[in-house]
């Protein structure tokens, strides 16, 4: 007992751990919540079950993305795969046989060889992981840099707290707003500076995906159209 | 600002999510449900319990929780019993990126209303769970019928929020709620600019599709009580029904707050300054006035509309919302760019 | 935060996925391991793109999820015509092709 | 504002020529937009609209017809007048523009700002154009589509004379094509449908004609092709009808071939851009490898070669008769085929280094168009419908068209296509008018004496067969003469600028005289002799005659834009003068075009075409007019030929009749011999390698092998213990059975299989390394 509580305090004070305690403890449920979930979604034996542990995965998936920043990715992850992918799984389980209580026949009896190739593929795969990333942390950067142009403005429509902070208080008219000015103030109220510009995870994303890949963003498009014939096309009764 | 602990501020933030999500419901179940209905058919309502029968929606929580929880034979258990809490989950994950005053909320995320649109779903699994797990035929058609409708209202709903990003540029609530006070319409800002009346398109798709969201009539077929004796929460008794009965009204409290953030300008009102302290504790409180007036058009609505066919709810949202929807986001695209 | 536990978790997700595969007998059940498979890649994506500090990794999930869905519409379309012409969903009845 | 400002922003909006450059001529953008806003408005609400469509597509052209007017307006204002600053700068911002956006590895920082969709790159090009020495602007506008891998997308339009010519041409007979349909498809089934595609066709062309960059010229040029599919296809029922849409469609896809490849050898070789200016600036200044320029040209000509009909791939146009005549009419006067000729005009210096054609004497696009000349014109001698019987003519004379262009006269190219616009489109509605009153399109069997039924239209139709012939002073006269001094062949001195085309020179003349013989064997079986159809003909109404006045009208009157040098008073060039009004009005600014020489005409070469352009009418005029209306008075029927005339005689002329008739073979070759090549003879030669090669050898192996195991069974088997070989005969059979259960037919086996073996070849991997 004494010698577990050691060892939990010893794993806990290493820096990696102690350096972001909390997302370590968010990454730790989060991660536990999956694995369990995952495992039992690939053991369990009924179908509905097995739709819902995914729903956890998802789920604790989105919240890695949000763990790691990618907010956007995250609710993406809710509303395509939650709200769209799980629902139709359910419903193609509902409508061809949705048997309460358990059904052994859905899993074959050659479990010793898909575990074995599981097995070898995580040594492989981890093995491959820790020899090359080592050591390696993931640092976070600002999430919203802002940028800003020198501009003038009316007093006037400046907001209260711009005003406050560069004390313009009962000033009138026009006044120059310089990069000296912008950066003494605080991130909060810098994004209300006019002329600054936040470039957020999401316009981060939005600017990638309209220049750089557009055309892949375009080719999926057209494969979701594809996708969406060839499925009426496959399912419909003739 | 008073400057606060991490955590202290992160309990009260919680604290208050709890509030907004379950405060709400009661008003409104009391003022629209017992009242204003009772009122418009030309019957008193509820008037023994407390004044005016204000107590009377104690009283019938008190009796749902005390009934027997009750699990059909063949159901399966586990799911059973989670069904009504994953609809309340969706709930409370709405209800987290909802501002309350410039700065009264619960978490402000740069993903803000795409975030709330991605929960909302979270509840048809909740219905679809409730509608298998019940091991009835009525469950599990409501369950269908429900599931059905809330993908295809998801889509214009989406698409009419689509209107107020564009607007205001951002996915954050807070911004957009800004981006309204601070607004002009075609160079006036007198009142600032609530979406409402340069997005009235959007407004009414919002209003239609959060209508059928909700499944409340003229959209219930889900649990349109004359066919399936309530769908999906047949088989339900007792405490978990009453889960699911606050799940639907504080659902639909909460997407009045996301209607009145995006369409009428959430916590402020025109003519005064968005950044003054002084919303931070009027907020609550004028969002719950705007909340009530978008309750007042949903409830009117159910009120008044009989049920739709199965395929008239369809065709609506296919053949008339989504294409509505699809041209105003051209327009205010076009207009955006022009101005 | 390290970057190798993200990794790592996707890659114990990926495993899961692949036992799920391949002892898997129910079709949805196949293409829901499929699923897993593709959600350890997108954290490996999203993971890397933390770490590179940019948003390419996003962007790619972002894509991954998109042909997620593709690939589930299309797929359950299989196994249900699968189980309209031989009343079964089970994939081990799939074997005209043995020796 | 973004972290990274675009470089276009750093360019000062000013170095740019906005100031005085007339607003339509930089939003000449709206002129295809119109027609396409009608198409899509057509498509949705036309069923709805009282006249089914019609009335949103008229009024959409027509405002694009008032609008091209304009900017022909402001551009000769434009380019007389134009005084601002001249170009130099543009260019270079875009370089810089694209240098600025050099990738970062990571693509974190490259952050486009919400603002820079809206800047506008205007630039304008100034040289000294035309002996005049005055300034030729073009007017250049360009956004940012969208960008990938470092490369720039835009769309833009680019408007200098060629393109503001084509303006008027296309929307002056689209217009008059709209008018006309009205009354020709009148209670047509689908006739909001046909409206709706006449819009889009007319759009696609007119984006075709501004665009700016090679990208945008392929996707207006399909849109082009897929109107035509639908629209020759109008009538599909019919399996004829269909079919010949699916060839026109077809036989174009073999042209699209060269066409992307021509394009991508120019995207490449002139260095990583789509753009027409930078493209022909860059073969100009010899930046880009002369091998690729010549392979980009004869690619593009492939293109042209089936775009415009040039022989060989010529066979779909006259299949495509199979559409509304309207619709022929849009596609042979302004539209379809004369894609092709805008394409060499466009992207000119391609094909003038390629083909190195200043200087040579014979050179691939002169050839193509000479013999295209002279096998339209003959093909049209034997068609019995008289849509066909144009078509031919117009494969002809689009073969004009490109052999100027490939003897370097350019000028004289486009005002062929100018004036050509006029009398095809004049005389295809003018056939569809006589078509429309006795329905049918067979001169022989239906036509004949249409004269006194239909005044009008045989004003109209023989005034234009008149300007096709190139009789003097209509419209073809000129064009035609300006392509025949064009080709230097008789010049002597400065004529000779472009070279001694004098095999070019003498198919041209053959082909004046063609024309002529045709048009009046033409005009001869329809309006003349008695009718021999059915019912009563009659004059059609006032939507029909009314294009065909204002066409025949233009027909007369075009060819006096541009007049040759001294050729009446005023000064060359001058830009009050008449004379090279029209050259001087489209000719291209010398910034990304070569410098087009101008042939001095000669007075004899004029007449000598004049009198080669009458004698053949002249034989026609004998055999038809004399020798078979006599014959005909004679018998009492109204004959198409003579009996027992040279045809029924000669031997030799028979076969060329035949020869003839049957199209040259062509279609023969093609649906014959080279499919049935494919099918019969290639398809046995396999067969036969099959049976005798592949049998003999595996005969002849198992043969061996039959042979072996008897030595063996003889020599081994005998010998060995049996025990031994039973022994190994299970052995066999078992690791037989054993290996069969890997081929279990369980899909998920072999997917175990596989991620075993991938994880044990990573394995592997990850150890050594």
């Amino acid at each position: 007992m004494i010698a577990a509580l050691t060892l939990a305090q010893e794993v806990l004070t290493r820096s990696e751990f102690t350096d972001a305690l909390p997302q370590n403890i968010a990454f730790a449920i989060i991660a536990g919540v999956m694995l369990f979930s995952a495992f039992k979604m690939v053991t369990t034996g009924n179908v509905v079950h097995a739709a819902l542990y995914l729903m956890i995965v998802l789920a604790a998936s989105a919240a890695i993305f949000i763990l790691l920043g990618s907010d956007f990715v995250g609710a993406t992850q809710i509303l395509v795969y939650i709200g769209a992918i799980i629902v139709l799984f359910l419903f193609g389980i509902m409508l061809t046989k949705a048997q309460l209580g358990d059904d052994d026949s859905v899993s074959s009896e050659r479990r010793g060889m898909g575990a074995l190739v599981g097995v070898l593929l995580f040594v492989v795969i981890g093995f491959a992981l820790v020899d090359t990333y080592e050591n390696i942390e993931v640092e976070f950067s600002d999430p919203e840099p802002i940028a800003f142009t020198p501009t003038t403005a009316d007093v006037d429509d400046l907001p209260t707290p711009v005003i406050e902070a560069l004390g313009l208080e009962g000033r009138t008219g026009e006044v120059e707003i310089t990069q000296a000015d912008f950066d003494s103030l605080e991130p909060e109220v810098q994004r209300r500076v006019p002329g600054a510009e936040v470039f957020g995870n999401n316009k981060q994303i939005a600017d990638a995906i309209f220049s750089d890949y557009i055309v892949p963003f375009e080719a999926t498009s057209v494969l979701l159209l594809a996708a969406l014939i060839g499925a009426v096309v496959v399912a419909r009764k003739e | 600002m008073i400057a606060l602990a991490y955590w202290v501020e992160t309990i009260f933030r919680s604290l208050g999510g709890l509030a907004a999500v379950l405060l709400p419901a009661g008003p409104i179940v009391y003022i629209f449900l017992f009242k204003m209905m009772s009122f418009m058919q030309s019957r008193l309502g509820p008037t023994e319990a407390g004044p005016a029968g204000t107590l009377q929606l104690i009283a019938e929580v008190g009796k749902w929780i005390q009934k027997e929880d009750i699990f059909p034979r063949k159901a399966d258990r586990l799911v059973f019993a989670a069904a009504p809490f994953v609809v309340l989950a969706s709930s409370f994950l709405l209800v987290l990126v909802v501002p309350f005053g410039p700065d009264a909320w619960f978490v402000n995320l740069d993903t803000g209303i795409y975030f709330a649109l991605a929960v909302s779903s979270v509840s048809v699994i909740g219905i679809l769970m409730a509608g298998w797990a019940s091991a009835s035929k009525y469950s599990m058609l409501g369950g269908l019928r429900a599931a059905g409708q809330l993908i295809a209202y998801e889509l214009p709903l989406v698409l009419a929020v689509m209107g107020v990003v564009i607007q205001a540029g951002t996915l954050n609530m807070q911004d957009i709620v800004l981006a309204q006070a601070e607004g002009e319409i075609f160079g006036f800002g007198g009142i600032g600019n609530p979406f409402i009346l340069t997005q009235f398109l959007g407004f009414v798709i919002f209003m239609i599709a959060m209508q059928a969201e909700l499944t409340q009539p003229p959209f219930d077929m889900p649990v349109a009580e004359s066919e399936l004796v309530t769908g999906y929460m047949t088989e339900y008794s007792g405490i978990r029904f009453l889960l699911f009965f606050i799940g639907e009204f504080a659902t639909a409290g909460i997407f009045g707050m996301i209607a009145s953030a995006l369409f009428l300008g959430g916590w402020w009102v025109p003519g005064l300054d968005p950044d003054s302290n002084l919303f931070n504790i009027l907020g609550p409180g004028i969002m719950m006035a705007k909340v009530m007036g978008v309750m007042f058009l949903v409830f009117w609505f159910r009120f008044t509309y009989p049920r739709f066919r199965e395929d008239q709810l369809q065709q609506l949202a296919w053949k008339v919302l989504i294409p509505l929807s699809l041209v105003n986001i051209v327009i205010t695209g076009i207009l955006k760019v022009a101005f | 935060m390290m970057l190798n536990q993200f990794l790592l978790l996707a890659a114990v997700l990926f495993c899961i996925g692949v036992y799920g595969v391949l002892t898997r007998r129910n079709g949805v059940l196949v293409l829901m391991s499929v699923e897993l498979i593709l959600n350890a890649v997108n954290i490996n994506l999203v993971a890397f793109g933390a770490f590179r500090d940019n948003v390419q990794g996003d962007v790619f999930a972002i894509f991954v999820i998109a042909v997620a869905a593709a690939e589930v519409g299309v797929g359950l379309a299989m196994v249900l015509l699968m189980y309209r012409n031989r009343k079964s969903t089970d994939f081990t009845e799939l074997d005209m092709l043995k020796g | 504002m973004s972290l990274l400002t675009l470089a276009v922003e750093a360019v000062p909006k000013e170095s740019f020529a906005t100031g005085d450059v007339s607003w339509l001529l930089n939003n000449v953008w709206l002129i295809p937009t119109l027609p396409a806003l009608s198409f899509l408005g057509i498509l949705f609400f036309g069923k709805r609209m009282p006249k089914g469509g019609a009335e949103l597509g008229i009024a959409a052209v027509g405002a694009a017809f008032l609008l091209a007017i304009l900017s022909n307006v402001a551009w000769m204002d434009h380019r007389d007048n134009y005084s601002g600053p001249t170009d130099a700068g543009a260019a270079h911002a875009e370089d810089d523009h694209g240098d600025e956006h050099s990738e970062d590895a990571l693509g974190a920082s490259v952050v486009i700002d919400g603002q820079s969709e809206q800047v506008e790159l205007t630039s304008s090009f100034v040289e000294e154009g035309g002996e005049g020495g005055h300034a030729a602007v073009a007017v250049l506008n360009e956004r940012d589509w969208f960008r990938n891998g470092g490369v720039d997308f835009k769309v833009g339009t680019l408007l200098d004379g060629p393109s503001v010519i084509m303006l008027f041409v296309v929307t002056t007979i689209s217009l008059l094509v709209h008018i006309y349909s009205t009354d020709y498809v009148a209670g047509d089934r689908r006739y909001t449908h046909y409206f709706a595609f006449l819009s889009l066709f007319t759009a696609s062309m007119l984006g075709y004609v501004l665009s700016s960059n090679i990208l945008q010229m392929i996707v207006a040029w399909e849109l082009v092709g897929l109107c035509s599919f639908a629209l020759i296809g109008h009538w599909w029922e019919e399996k004829p009808n269909s079919d010949a849409a699916l060839k026109a469609f077809l036989t174009n896809r073999v042209g699209d071939i060269g066409l992307l490849v021509g394009m991508i050898i120019l995207f490449f070789s002139a260095g990583g851009t789509f753009d027409i200016v930078e493209i022909n600036k860059a073969v100009i200044n010899n930046e880009m490898n002369q091998t690729a320029v010549t392979w980009a040209a004869i690619s593009l000509t492939a293109a042209v070669m089936s775009k415009s009909g040039q022989f060989v791939l010529h066979t779909w146009l006259p299949d495509a008769m199979a559409g509304p005549t309207p619709v022929s009419a849009l596609i042979h006067a302004a539209t379809l085929v004369v894609a092709g000729v805008f394409m060499i005009a466009r992207l000119y210096p391609v094909f003038y280094y390629g083909f190195s054609i200043p200087g040579s004497s014979i050179n691939g696009l002169a050839l193509i168009g000479s013999i295209t000349v002279v096998f339209g014109g003959l093909l049209a001698f034997v068609q019995t419908d008289i849509k066909r019987v144009l078509a031919y003519s117009t494969v002809s004379q689009l073969g004009y068209m490109v052999l100027a262009l490939g003897v370097g006269a350019w000028t004289a190219a486009i005002f062929h296509l100018f004036t050509h616009a006029f009398f095809k489109a004049g005389l295809f509605l003018g056939s569809g008018s006589v078509a429309h009153s006795v329905h049918s399109f067979d001169m022989k069997q239906d036509m004949g004496g249409m004269r006194k039924f239909m005044p009008t239209t045989f004003k109209t139709f023989m005034i234009c067969s008149i300007a096709l012939a190139g009789v003097f002073p209509t419209a073809g006269f000129w064009s035609k003469d300006e392509i025949l001094v064009g080709t230097g062949g008789l010049g002597v001195g400065a004529e000779k600028a472009n070279g001694n085309y004098h095999l070019m020179l003498i198919m041209g003349l053959v082909g004046a005289m063609l024309t002529g013989a045709y048009m009046t064997r033409c005009i001869y079986l329809t309006f003349f002799g008695e009718f021999r159809g059915h019912g009563t003909p009659h004059e059609s109404g006032k939507r029909i005659t009314v294009p065909l006045i204002i066409l025949s009208v233009f027909a007369a009157g075009a060819g006096l834009l541009n007049l040759p040098p001294g050729f009446l008073a005023g000064s060359a060039s001058s830009p009050t003068g008449w004379q090279e009004r029209f050259g001087h009005f489209v000719e291209p600014s010398a910034a990304y075009f070569p410098a087009i020489s101008h042939s001095v005409p000669s007075w004899w070469l004029a007449v000598v075409a004049s009198v080669m352009g009458l004698i053949g009418p002249a034989i026609a005029y004998w055999y038809y007019f004399i020798k078979v209306d006599n014959l005909s008075k004679e018998t009492g029927e109204s004959l198409t030929e003579l009996p027992n005339g040279l045809v029924a005689n000669n031997k030799l002329a028979a076969t060329g009749h035949a020869f003839l008739v049957n199209k040259y073979y062509l279609d023969h070759l093609y649906n014959d011999v080279i499919v049935a090549a494919v099918k019969g003879p290639i398809a046995k030669a396999a067969y036969w390698i099959n049976q005798n090669v592949l049998d003999e050898v595996v005969d002849t192996a198992g043969r061996t092998s039959v042979k072996a195991g008897e030595a063996v069974y003889k020599h081994v088997d005998q010998g060995l213990i049996e025990g031994a070989v039973n022994g190994s005969g299970i052995l066999s059979s078992q690791s037989g059975q054993g290996l069969r259960k890997l081929q279990t037919g369980k899909v998920q086996q072999y997917a175990a299989l596989l991620f075993a073996g991938a994880t044990i070849l990573a394995g592997i991997f990850i150890v050594l390394i």
